[in-house]
């Protein structure tokens, strides 16, 4: 069974989609055994993928039967084995979280609301799978449309977001699209192997020029890369907590692991960084998104819309580092996509718990949370810390391999806006440390009222939240192990 | 606003316009497009699965696992209609009306009244507007033609143009008609919501089913020649009856989903008369 | 200017379908109605889907469908006699997200309808910022 | 393919998608689309792709009108621009 792994991760998500979705109209109780059992398959899958390409090197799947460039095939190297370890887990461990607050906000929709979120999971992990540039396109709608499906059962202002997000993301869609288009009209194929393998005497051609250039404003436009991302916090801020705590961690990093793939397997490091020499352009975009980001989070007096500029922030990091052109920011960004998943989905989590417990997410409601929710918070300054940068947590290890590769690139700008946002980070979250370390101010004075009693979530969502805070460490411990045995395979020889 | 979007509009199409200055000329038969994977397709299919139309044979054979993810996706666009605009539960209005068909009297009830169960009456609601003899009948009769061509264009998809997806649209069409020509409520008796619902996503169960199955008989994930041990005929009549397989499950799962966005659109998902 | 005329005339399906989408381009970004704008969205979908079906045409060659029907096998068939079949089944595809993505774009434009009663997106901001 | 009919039929599919973006009704503009739909299912039809013209006639002017004219009944005609 071990050689159908990479076909069994996408499919066993999808068929249990169609399950959960005919239970819903049967017995609503058999949705969440369903899908935690086939994400629980998915995860086992993608670990036992990951442990095989560490020893056999890359593993090619044919759909259908039909050799690559007339079929499609899958091709799972060390960068999509890592990522779909990362996007599966997070899947996981987000469901068993979310379930309380699931039924609380959708008590009579939860079995539509599972088949969308699963859908969503196999649309996400068939992007990160797929070696085919088209077959990519239909798993980007099927992520795309599920999204705006769960973002949309928000708050009342959800519906006018997401469809904006809507409007952008079918650009975005289309404009990836047209790029695919434009490969396959010089080259006839539309396998990403093969198109690399064809491409080299074309790199003077203006349509592979125009083709990668479209395909990456499309991808930026999904991942909400600076001067496109003013969809996003509206977007997310309004959405019900699983899914914000589903969508925020996962769909702009599967972007970015999108993108990554296009410059290192499509068109090769040559091509992008030394034939175009957009680089420098490119990270001073970067180096804006991540500032813009970081002040506009400064504003925000709400902590779930401050969390989703913080995203826009860290999708600066990422593309930033990708396009240093350097093997040490290369690395940092694949690297990053890892931190980043998981404590974004750790901070959001915790908004998860708070919503749950004291049904709002602005500053004045966090009042007093020390006290009241201990564990929960806990774990918040886990998270807290690790977007921050401090050394345990895994986001120091990121962001030092950022740092090495602008310094090796000698783009200093970059180095300054990654301090600078880590300064403002700490801004950021001590003082929402101190709004929740001190208690309600009450109406009387005396000092005779009783503290608040311990209040805390449910154990199904404080468990898998200090699950997740422990892994942020773990894998802040072993970043070497991750970089010297994962990563390093994942870029190619050329790039230095 | 317009003169950024007018910016923005003449910098893309003027990029474009750049760009598309190294195309090759258009339907130049030499271009890199018809000479490197097109011909195997068009050389092949017939040997590889016997089909005759290329495209059935590309789309659901070797490109079957993005037909697959585009069936998903209309079911999802199902799905996400449903749970955006449905609403469940929702509270009787206070009085309701009844129109006795043969005498044309509406009957208006009160909160908690019923009225004795007979195929005499129907239910309406504020607005309504007689349906028309003519229109009625016209489409009455039309429909079962309609259905009939619908099944035509999904199994004779093989050597025609067509298949689930044309036929499946305009299988959900007829039903769509239906509720055009009378009113959603005649529809929801011939197709129920819970029918709708489940019937949809065993649409594509049967696809991934099929492709699952071929996984199961120990080849690759949709590899219809695994089906050949099954259905006793050889590989290559196997490839042509699993698209065949396949075709029936699009075709399911393109009805309904057609019907079910269009029950919740037309009613804003309150399941009343509709349009 | 001689030989820009050959251009133009050579490859007029692909400047027919920059122009239409941009219009839809311009539609999504400058429309003020939430519906005109989901037009305008169909508008850019179809452009693409018509880039690439002028990829897909070939001069001196009729559509995909062998002549020979069921059962010749045997027969050589000759692929410059038929349309590249390839661009048309990725249409198909990209017609069908089309659809599903217009169906998802009217429930929300009906969600936000049945809110803030209008689809003028000026008139949603301004109900917005007076609450 | 004659180039007189080729050349209307892009006219028009010009002309549709402009007067569907234009005119002042939600309604006319649902139509209008349709018969840009219709338009383009032609030209491809000319085109030889007759798979992608027959689902463009039954998807893009059958069905997707008919979504466009329901969600308009449900909502207004109203447009300002």
């Amino acid at each position: 069974m071990s050689q159908q792994y990479p076909v069994l991760i996408v499919i066993v998500p999808l068929l249990s989609a169609f399950a959960i979705s005919i239970a819903g109209w049967v017995n609503k109780r058999l949705c969440f055994p369903i899908i935690v059992t086939a994400l629980g398959v998915a995860v086992y899958a993608s670990v036992g993928l990951l442990l095989t390409v560490l020893e056999k090197g890359v593993v090619i799947y044919h759909l259908g039967g039909w050799p690559p460039p007339v079929g499609i095939a899958y091709y799972v190297d060390h960068l999509n084995g890592l990522v779909l370890v990362v996007v599966s887990l997070v899947a996981l461990l987000n469901v068993i979280a979310c379930k309380k607050s699931i039924e609380l906000e959708f008590p009579d929709k939860a079995a539509p609301f599972y088949t969308l979120y699963i859908l969503m999971v196999t649309g996400l992990l068939g992007i990160v799978v797929t070696g085919d540039a088209f077959n990519l396109y239909v798993l980007l709608e099927i992520a795309a449309l599920t999204g705006y499906g769960l973002l949309a059962m928000g708050e009342e202002r959800a519906p006018l977001s997401t469809l904006n997000y809507l409007y952008m993301g079918t650009i975005g869609a289309c404009f990836y699209l047209l790029g695919v288009g434009y490969l396959y009209i010089v080259t006839g194929s539309l396998n990403m192997v093969d198109i690399a393998r064809l491409l080299p005497p074309l790199y003077q051609s203006k349509a592979v020029l125009a083709a990668f250039i479209i395909c990456m404003v499309g991808v930026w436009l999904k991942m909400a890369f600076f001067p496109l991302h003013a969809w996003l916090p509206n977007a997310y801020t309004h959405a019900p907590s699983a899914a914000s705590s589903l969508i925020a961690p996962l769909v702009t990093k599967v972007m970015v692991y999108v993108m990554i793939r296009l410059i290192l397997t499509v068109f090769t490091p040559e091509f992008a960084f030394a034939t175009l020499a957009l680089n420098n352009v490119v990270v001073w975009l970067a180096v804006i998104a991540i500032v813009m980001g970081a002040i506009l989070a400064l504003a925000e007096r709400n902590l779930k819309k401050m969390l989703t500029f913080i995203i826009v922030a860290e999708v600066g990091y990422m593309v930033g580092g990708a396009w240093l052109g350097n093997r040490a920011g290369m690395t940092g960004a694949i690297l990053h996509i890892v931190n980043d998943a998981l404590m974004t989905l750790c901070v959001f989590l915790v908004v998860d718990n708070i919503v749950y417990k004291v049904k709002g997410y602005a500053f004045e409601d966090l009042q007093g949370l020390f006290r009241k929710m201990p564990f929960t918070m806990g774990a918040f300054v886990v998270g807290a810390m690790s977007i921050i940068g401090v050394p345990p947590t895994c986001g120091f290890f990121s962001k030092w391999y950022l740092i090495l590769g602008a310094l090796q690139a000698g783009h200093y700008g970059f180095v300054a806006a990654l301090i600078f946002s880590s300064l403002v980070s700490v801004v950021l979250f001590f003082r929402i440390f101190e709004i929740c370390y001190y208690e309600p101010f009450s109406d009387h004075h005396g000092h005779d009222h009783p503290p608040e009693p311990m209040d805390e979530a449910p154990l199904l969502m404080v468990v898998p939240l200090l699950i997740v805070a422990v892994i942020l460490i773990l894998v802040g411990l072993y970043t070497g192990d991750i970089v010297n045995h994962v990563i390093k395979f994942a870029i190619p020889e050329g790039l230095v | 606003m317009k003169i950024i979007g007018l910016i923005i509009t003449i910098i893309t199409g003027a990029f474009l316009v750049y760009a598309a200055v190294d195309f090759p000329a258009w339907a130049d038969p030499n271009s890199p497009a018809s000479t490197y994977l097109s011909p195997y397709f068009i050389e092949n299919s017939m040997k590889d699965t016997s089909v005759p139309n290329f495209v059935t044979s590309l789309l659901a054979d070797y490109r079957g696992f993005d037909t697959m993810f585009e069936t998903t996706v209309i079911f999802t666009a199902g799905l996400v209609c449903f749970i955006l605009l449905r609403i469940s539960g929702g509270k009787e209005p206070e009085t309701r009306h009844y129109r006795h068909v043969l005498t044309g009297v509406t009957v208006t009830l009160k909160e908690g009244r019923k009225i004795p169960a007979s195929e005499d009456f129907e239910r309406i609601d504020d607005l309504w507007t007689p349906p028309d003899l003519i229109i009625k009948t016209g489409c009455r009769l039309m429909i079962p033609f309609i259905q009939l061509f619908a099944l035509y264009v999904i199994a004779h998809g093989h050597s025609s143009p067509g298949g689930g997806f044309q036929g499946g649209v305009i299988l959900g069409a007829s039903i769509i008609l239906l509720a055009i020509s009378h009113d959603l409520r005649t529809a929801l008796e011939r197709m129920r919501e819970k029918v709708v619902a489940i019937l949809c996503p065993v649409g594509v169960a049967i696809y991934a089913g099929t492709g699952t199955l071929c996984l199961l008989l120990g080849l690759n994930f949709l590899d219809y020649s695994a089906l050949a041990s099954v259905l006793h005929v050889d590989p290559i009549s196997a490839r042509s009856h699993g698209i065949l397989m396949v075709e029936i499950g699009v075709g399911i799962a393109v009805m309904t989903t057609m019907i079910w966005i269009y029950n919740n659109i037309s009613s804003a998902g309150k399941y009343n008369q509709g349009l | 200017m001689s030989e820009l005329i050959p251009t133009i005339i050579a490859k007029y399906n692909y400047w027919i379908y920059i122009t239409l989408m941009m219009i839809g381009l311009y539609a999504m970004i400058a429309k003020n109605n939430l519906v005109k704008k989901i037009v305008g969205m169909n508008i850019f979908q179809t452009a693409i889907i018509l880039f690439y079906v002028s990829i897909g045409v070939k001069k001196g060659a009729t559509i995909p469908i062998s002549t020979g029907g069921h059962g010749a096998a045997h027969e050589v068939v000759h692929a410059a006699d038929y349309l590249n079949p390839l661009p048309h089944v990725l249409m198909l595809t990209a017609i069908v997200v089309g659809v599903a993505t217009l169906g998802v774009a009217l429930a929300l434009a009906l969600r936000i309808y049945s809110r803030y009663n209008t689809l003028e997106e000026d008139e949603i901001l301004a109900k917005i910022r007076k609450k | 393919m004659f180039w007189q009919i080729d050349l209307a039929i892009l006219t028009l599919v010009v002309v549709t998608a402009v007067g569907s973006l234009m005119v002042k009704d939600l309604l006319g503009a649902a139509i209008l689309f349709g018969a840009y739909s219709f338009l383009m299912c032609l030209l491809w039809s000319i085109m030889g792709a007759v798979d992608v013209a027959f689902t463009e006639a039954s998807v893009g002017a059958g069905v997707s009108s008919v979504f466009f004219v329901a969600a308009v009944f449900r909502t207004s005609r109203r447009t300002k621009d």
